[in-house]
């Protein structure tokens, strides 16, 4: 199996890890974590395919290499966003959790008297 | 396979194609200028700002329908796929008009919320505000015009950082956890989408979207990637069973806010989805995905409609509509399918699903704003206690109702025309179902605006405490806002070619496909 | 010529390689944290000197030598400076369980 | 007169009240309106006398172009319905003087009128479709205006049937905008092109399905006895003179009368007069004064659909001309006698004749009492009823229609106020005495004019003996029976309704369920794995295509 | 079988078995170093898949400021911990596991199928890199044929970077952010943070000026700034400074506003928006790097620091 298979197995590999920690984990920074998991799964198959273009003497094909990066520090802002938020909601309601306490919605009963 | 450009002509630099730059320069600049002026001048760099964006909107608007084609902007002179491509067609312009309209009346709207009274030092609100809204609009611009799969990603990225902040504007914490929500399943989307091209790079080897169209094939590598690209923009749009975060985001944001967002942001998305669909892959669905992609919009509209009526405040009524209403947009999928050729087709159905974004934009800018205002001035939004309303703020209440009429499908609104084009679609293509669910989600449309309407319409003998006054200006806002959505019918149906302009980027991808 | 400074080069590294071993076997079995961090902290910034020095015949310019000496320098301010605040933490922590 | 003003009057006909629902922005002119809303329909009153023939008064350009204009029928309920709105409103200002919440009253007002006149010039599709939604809405909003819970569930009831009714419409219209050849939405080239559609049944099951619901056909006819119960008396009138009537000429616009659809023509005759029967039926067990008249509606619109139902079978084209002008009669009938049950309520024992008297004449006139405006109204569609069994069906009805209506006359005798000082002012007298009238009078000048043969036929005596036997005979039964109307089954207004509020607490009570499933599905976990499914789906939908 | 193949199994194995570690791990802040630790054992595998300019970003970000940034979040939120920790039903766990393979499987597939050799823009970047005067070709795509990503990126950390300060309470507004370190000034840590610095500044600015022909550039040595900052700023040598300062925000924008500014005069220059002349086409890209390397080192650095929690009036 070559590099390029093997790797983009390992890619595949932590998509799936990521998901599944951004589906199941009850902790918003957890989730967090997962997704940061999952982003650079997709950044490896990039690069993982950017190596599938290697060319000559260039060792990969350096456009998904230049996007990766800035794949990379977007990912970066927006967990940056995403701590922020976690940490003000903590700050204001003293608890962390995505879960809504119940349904914003009422009983439709009183609308006919 | 080493790069063929194939049948497809490199991409060139069109005449006037600058003034697609200057559309997605304008705002960024005005975001950079306002974050050094800071706040105790953002309010007034933005309203400087908006002529300019609503004068660049309408050159390009002009010069499109003028021309009859699009126009082509090539960054940097570096032709795709190496390099970006802009290009504006009927979509695109239809769009853009439609954002600088929207955002312009927010501005109008919040200025008296977020404009920092003179002499004072700079505060949250001043500049946060006007920096995200302008954002949004160049993040629109460009989501509508770039042809860049992975351009479109940081644009994407770009339109959801500017608009989670806005709902968490005040601070709460329900809004804080709204915002989270939000963001964290926007994030979600985006990775699916990014996966899916990425997919498509490492398979056709370019990014662009014309290029994309031209190699695509029907094998597994499209089909993952279109899977996956569709479900994540389905995400950023909230269509359901994915709509987890609109309901809250969309409530408890300021009213200009909640008005972009439910009028503009989730369209982004859209619009993405429909290029996707029409344009890079149109022969590579199938009649399954389309009735199921419809499904999910017949889901949103009879379960959005539903919920909305059930609903204790104004707002979060106003929000499942928002749920619901974008529910219409994917019915056009199927309508548009054409058998013969075995792939998407512009034409009478497409044009309907545009002339139902559009109109629904105005409807709930309109909508929202005139919540906000009534809102505001009872002090609560609860359905129930309502009464009054309509004698103390006329003009918001008619507002309220005439985008009722349009989000309903009265004419001569934009609403009906579009539905109009989808029951005409449905009825030509004998997809009977689909027609029946439009009829349907109408009725449950009329019976939530109605229950509102009435409540607002009783006597003020039930209504206990006073009510703030507010602003005639502002009302006007929301009025003229619900205006455009009813006007809007007599425009699309009327002289000018929307039809055409709808379809034109379809025609264009078609032209390049063959 | 070359084939003496190879052959010092790898018994360089080999050395270099052994205290990476010792330090990694120190902190298993040590039984708490001071001591565990003696062994780490120690073998580490040797090792890695012993590794640095064995590539610098391998350097191919007196820049890159200089490179090599910069990154042992940057490892042994932080390792000294991380295994001091470690310390002070587990001192306040008091006794390790 | 042809001219462009005429012209002009088509157009005034629904922007004259509009301009006045848009001047009700205002506060002040909010506050005048109600003395002013006897002026909204004159327009469209002028409109019906001197602009019958005149050309289309049209706005936009393109595909959406909205036509307005009048044929024979048109002008004919238009300008009966306009004068019945006016004297309505007059009545209004008085009747409605102290009600809570005047504002909403005369903004709903103007919208069922704008509608209501707009149905009768619409010439398109378009502006048909508008028109009618524009009444849809005012007319529920005059329903609910008392907020009585009776009100409410009314109001709701009429709103979801109507809204119904207008979607099953849309739907029939968007089909027949596809059978017409080129860009034109006008009703004329709809009409055609329905003729020989391929799928002209459905489009028809379509069309009279929803026509027929606003005309109140059995089982549709569920919301007029509510609605028009439980309206104020102004509104009742109106609704039910004129506001019924747009199922009436909507049936009449596109029915293919002029080749013969016996199929059709059978379906609409049957439903005719089982409303018409069945209406008389449950109206005979009802107490309150405006329930029983809106069950006379109801079975006077079962008799006009018979008479189109007989026109359509036998491709007879005067058959819409005799339906809007049996129609006509009733609008001015109907009026009238609502507007008596608010005279009478107001009336002390003194001044009842003043009610009494001409409302006898046109309860006896609705069945057909010779000389009466009824009179005219049956002769003119003699030509489709009095064919075999079909005119015995119709002399019955002429029958239990004079029992009903005696009946109607019973309950509203009992109706006055018991005060002694009590009196009607004359903002309500007056324009009851001028409904009444021209209940009796205007039908014999307006029949010359229709076409339907000479007027002075209907006054032969076999005419006149025809007309006058089934009233007779009704009188005759009604004394008989006088005394079983207390012993009839108390059936509430508007039967089979029960059903419908079954049907809707059933759908309430679900509603904790929608929340609970909603908070569920939004739920983090489930949101998120809903997410991956549907990209899995499509990944499916993709590899299968299933085509 | 080679030797090289071994070491990238193992360093494969190592990688999915931090993430599964990450995943798994009970506590927040075992799952943090654990991804810490994962991003650095990625960055080794971008190495093997010759993308230095990667690793390096991917070692900086992934390694170092994501790490901060999460530790940081961990601290504060241990309390809430064991209170959210009400895992979702296990049907639900089961489901997802399940869809989650599919993906992967999916994605397994499509690499299986996919030739070996796949198609590439390496050829026309090297053909075009001439004309951006840059030897590095990570670089050229960067600056010069995907420029307008570049500016848009930044443009993105800029306005994330307002989202984090709107979350700033109001009376806090243009006031210091979060992290304030009373430290002994004569602690080792800051001891540290002082001597540190002048290497560090000079790594990132030999990053960057290097970026041009060899692995690095304005990110990467930015990335370094901004942590040589962050060092600085938690060793509470230098408090952080208030958002309102005028600099600040200047700083700020210097990048994307230069970048523009060039791009605009490259319309009348070069014919093309973010189009450089070829004669001066390398001075000019480096001249946008520098203030991109501010903005890079100022935006990262405050993304971390997190919104304004101190008033901007000296306590």
């Amino acid at each position: 199996m070559t590099t390029v298979t093997l790797f983009g197995l390992c890619a595949a590999a932590l998509v799936g890890l990521g998901l599944y920690g951004a589906l199941t984990h009850p902790q918003p920074l957890r989730k967090l974590i997962a997704f940061n998991l999952l982003g650079s799964g997709v950044f490896l198959l990039f690069g993982v395919f950017a190596r599938r273009g290697a060319w000559q003497a260039v060792g990969g094909d350096p456009v998904p290499q230049a996007l990766v990066i800035t794949g990379i520090v977007v990912a970066f802002a927006a967990t940056a966003l995403a701590v922020a938020l976690l940490l003000r909601l903590h700050k204001e309601s003293g608890e962390a959790t995505l879960d809504p306490p119940a349904p914003a919605v009422g009983c439709a009963g009183r609308r006919d008297p | 396979m080493m790069l063929d450009t194939g049948a497809v002509a490199v991409a060139a630099t069109t005449p006037g194609g600058a003034w697609l730059v200057a559309a997605v320069m304008w705002p960024l600049v005005a975001v950079l200028l306002a974050i050094v002026a800071g706040g105790r001048h953002a309010a007034r760099i933005m309203l400087a700002a908006m002529p300019v964006g609503l004068a660049v909107a309408w050159v390009i608007a002009t010069r499109v329908w003028t021309e009859g084609q699009s126009l082509t902007y090539v960054v940097g002179g570096w032709a795709p796929p190496l390099g970006i491509a802009l290009r504006a067609d009927g979509l695109s312009v239809v769009m853009m008009l439609t954002t600088a309209i929207v955002i312009t009346g927010a501005g109008l709207f919040a200025h008296a919320d977020f404009a920092a009274k003179p002499g004072e030092p700079e505060t949250r609100g001043s500049l946060v505000f006007w920096t995200l809204l302008i954002a949004v609009w160049g993040a629109m611009n460009l989501v509508v015009m770039s042809r860049d799969l992975f351009n479109l990603y940081v644009a994407l990225e770009l339109l959801t950082f500017a608009a989670v902040p806005l709902v968490s504007l005040d601070g709460r914490a329900a809004t804080l956890a709204a915002a989270l929500r939000y963001l964290m399943f926007a994030l979600l989307g985006s990775v699916l989408y990014l996966l899916g091209a990425v997919l498509l790079y490492g398979a056709y080897g370019t990014l662009d979207i014309s290029l994309l169209a031209a190699r695509v094939q029907p094998e597994p590598v499209a089909w993952v990637a279109a899977a996956l690209m569709t479900a994540g923009l389905l995400a950023k749009t909230a269509l359901f069973p994915l709509h987890l975060w609109l309901p809250p985001a969309h409530a408890g944001a300021p009213p200009a806010a909640s008005a972009v967002l439910s009028a503009l942001v989730v369209k982004g998305s859209f619009v993405l989805l429909v290029r996707l669909w029409f344009e890079v892959m149109p022969s590579l669905w199938s009649v399954s995905a389309t009735q199921l992609i419809a499904a999910l919009g017949a889901a949103a509209i009879l379960y959005g409609s539903v919920l909305a009526l059930r609903q204790e405040r104004l707002k979060l009524l106003i929000a499942y509509s928002t749920v619901a209403q974008i529910g219409y947009l994917f019915l056009m999928f199927p309508l548009a399918w054409d058998p013969a050729s075995a792939q998407l087709q512009g034409g009478v159905a497409l044009t309907g699903g545009v002339l139902q974004t559009v109109s629904h934009a105005f409807a709930k800018a309109g909508m929202f704003m005139a919540a906000g205002l009534i809102a505001k001035s009872l002090g609560h939004d609860r359905i129930a206690d309502l009464a009054g309303v309509g004698r103390a703020l006329p003009m918001s209440l008619i507002a309220f109702g005439l985008a009722g009429v349009s989000l309903v499908g009265l004419p001569p609104s934009g609403g009906f025309a579009a539905k109009w084009l989808l029951l005409s679609a449905a009825v030509a293509s004998g997809q009977w179902w689909w027609a029946t669910v439009l009829v349907l989600g109408g009725l449950l449309t009329g019976g939530y605006v109605m229950l509102v309407l009435v409540r607002a319409m009783g006597s003020i003998a039930e209504q206990a405490e006073p009510m703030m006054p507010v602003a005639r200006s502002r009302e006007a806002v929301a009025l003229a806002m619900s205006l455009c959505a009813v006007l809007l019918g007599l425009v699309a149906l009327g002289p000018v070619e929307l039809p055409a302009l709808g379809s034109a980027g379809v025609t264009v991808a078609a032209e390049t496909t063959q | 010529m070359s084939a003496l400074l190879d052959l010092f080069t790898t018994v360089a590294l080999v050395l270099g390689a052994l205290f990476f071993l010792a330090g990694v076997v120190g902190l298993l079995r040590f039984p708490d944290t001071l001591s565990r961090l003696h062994a780490l902290t120690k073998a580490d910034n040797v090792g890695l000197g012993l590794i640095v020095i064995g590539l610098l015949p391998q350097a191919g310019s007196v820049f890159a030598a200089l490179k090599l000496l910069l990154v042992w320098l940057l490892v042994l301010l932080a390792a000294s400076t991380v295994g001091q605040m470690m310390a002070r933490v587990a001192r306040r922590a008091g006794p390790p369980r | 007169m042809n001219g462009p003003l005429a012209t002009l009057l088509l157009g005034a006909t629904w922007a004259a009240p509009f301009a006045l629902l848009l001047a009700c922005m205002a506060g002040a002119v909010r506050r005048a309106m109600p003395r002013l809303l006897w002026l909204a329909p004159l327009p469209g009153l002028a409109a019906a006398a001197f602009a019958p023939a005149a050309p289309a008064f049209e706005i936009g350009a393109g595909r959406l172009r909205l036509l307005f204009e009048l044929d024979g029928p048109g002008a004919l309920l238009l300008g009966v319905a306009a004068l019945l709105w006016s004297a309505a409103g007059a009545y209004a200002a008085t009747y409605m003087r102290d009600t809570p919440n005047p504002g909403r009253f005369v903004a709903c007002w103007l919208m069922a009128c704008t509608g209501c006149l707009g149905v009768f010039v619409a010439g398109d599709l378009v502006s048909l479709y508008a028109t009618l939604a524009m009444l849809t809405l005012g007319a529920s909003g005059l329903v609910i205006h008392d907020e009585t819970p009776q009100a409410w569930r009314s109001g709701s009831i009429y709103l979801v049937l109507a809204l119904l009714a207008e979607s099953v419409l849309l739907v029939g219209l968007v089909m027949l905008a596809g059978e017409i050849p080129g860009d034109s939405l006008s009703l004329r080239d709809a009409a055609a092109a329905l003729a020989d559609s391929p799928r002209r049944n459905l489009i028809m099951a379509l069309l009279v399905a929803g026509f027929g619901t606003k005309a109140g056909l059995v089982p549709m006819h569920v919301w007029m006895p509510l609605a028009h119960a439980a309206a104020p008396v102004p509104a009742s009138a109106v609704l039910s003179g004129a506001v019924v009537k747009v199922g009436i000429i909507g049936l009449i616009r596109f029915l293919p009368l002029s080749e013969a659809v016996p199929d059709w023509g059978l379906v609409l005759t049957s439903a005719g007069f089982v409303t018409a029967f069945y209406a008389v039926a449950i109206g005979l067990t009802q107490r309150h004064p405006k329930a029983v008249l809106a069950y006379s509606s109801v079975s006077q619109m079962g008799v006009v659909a018979a008479v189109l139902g007989m026109g359509l079978a036998a491709g007879d084209a005067t058959a819409g001309m005799a339906a809007a002008f049996y129609a006509s009669h009733h609008v001015l009938v109907k009026g009238a006698l609502f507007l008596s049950v608010g005279v009478i309520a107001a009336c002390g024992p003194g001044q009842r004749a003043v009610v009494l008297v001409p409302a006898v004449l046109l309860c006896l006139g609705l069945g057909g009492l010779p000389f009466t405006g009824g009179a005219i109204a049956k002769y003119a569609v003699k030509d489709q009823l009095d064919v075999g069994v079909v005119g015995w069906l119709a002399a019955a009805s002429a029958v239990g229609t004079t029992l009903l209506m005696l009946h109607f006359f019973r309950r509203l005798a009992s109706y006055g106020n018991e005060d002694p000082q009590a009196g009607a002012t004359a903002g309500l007298r007056w324009p009851w005495l001028a409904m009444a009238a021209a209940a009796l009078v205007l039908p014999w000048l307006l029949h010359p004019m229709t076409g339907l043969g000479p007027t002075m036929a209907a006054i032969a005596p076999k005419a006149l003996w025809a007309s006058l036997w089934p009233v007779a005979l009704g009188a005759g039964l009604a004394f008989a029976l006088r005394g079983w109307a207390e012993r009839l089954p108390k059936i509430p207004q508007g039967d089979i309704a029960e059903a419908i509020d079954h049907a809707s607490r059933a759908a309430l009570a679900g509603g904790p369920l929608y929340d609970r499933f909603d908070g569920v599905i939004r739920a983090w976990p489930a949101a998120t794995l809903a997410l991956l499914l549907t990209a899995i789906a499509f990944g499916a939908a993709l590899i299968f295509p299933w085509t | 079988m080679s030797l090289t193949h071994v070491l990238e199994s193992v360093l494969a194995l190592l990688v999915l078995g931090a993430a599964a570690w990450t995943i798994a791990a009970r506590s927040a802040f075992a799952a943090a170093v654990g991804f810490v630790s994962y991003g650095l054992l990625l960055s080794l595998m971008w190495v093997q898949l010759a993308a230095v300019d990667v690793a390096l970003t991917e070692a900086a970000i992934g390694g170092g400021l994501t790490g901060v940034l999460l530790l940081g979040a961990v601290a504060t939120l241990r309390g809430t911990e064991a209170r959210t920790n009400r895992r979702p039903a296990l049907v639900l766990r089961v489901l997802a596991a399940a869809c989650c393979a599919l993906v992967s499987a999916a994605l397994a597939v499509v690499v299986l199928t996919l030739p070996e050799a796949g198609p590439t823009l390496a050829p026309q970047a090297i053909a075009a890199l001439p004309a951006t005067g840059v030897g590095n070709p990570v670089t050229g795509v960067l600056m010069a044929f995907r420029g307008f990503d570049t500016l848009l990126e930044k443009v993105v950390l800029v306005l994330a970077l307002v989202g984090v300060w709107s979350l700033a309470p109001d009376r806090y507004w243009g006031g210091h952010p979060g992290l304030e370190h009373r430290l002994p000034a004569d602690g080792v840590l800051p001891f540290f943070a002082r001597t540190l610095p002048p290497l560090g500044v000079l790594l990132g600015i030999h990053l960057m000026w290097t970026g041009a022909d060899n692995p690095g550039g304005a990110f990467q040595g930015g990335t370094v700034l901004a942590a040589m900052w962050l060092v600085v700023m938690m060793a509470g040598v230098r408090d952080a400074p208030a958002i309102r300062e005028q600099w600040v925000r200047l700083a700020l924008v210097s990048g994307p506003v230069v970048f523009i500014a060039v791009g605009l005069t490259g319309m009348l220059t070069a014919g093309a928006f973010l189009a450089y002349p070829v004669a001066i086409a390398k001075p000019l890209i480096l001249f946008i790097e520098v203030p991109m390397l501010l903005t890079i080192a100022l935006a990262l650095g405050l993304l971390v620091a997190g919104p304004p929690e101190r008033t901007a009036d000296p306590s």
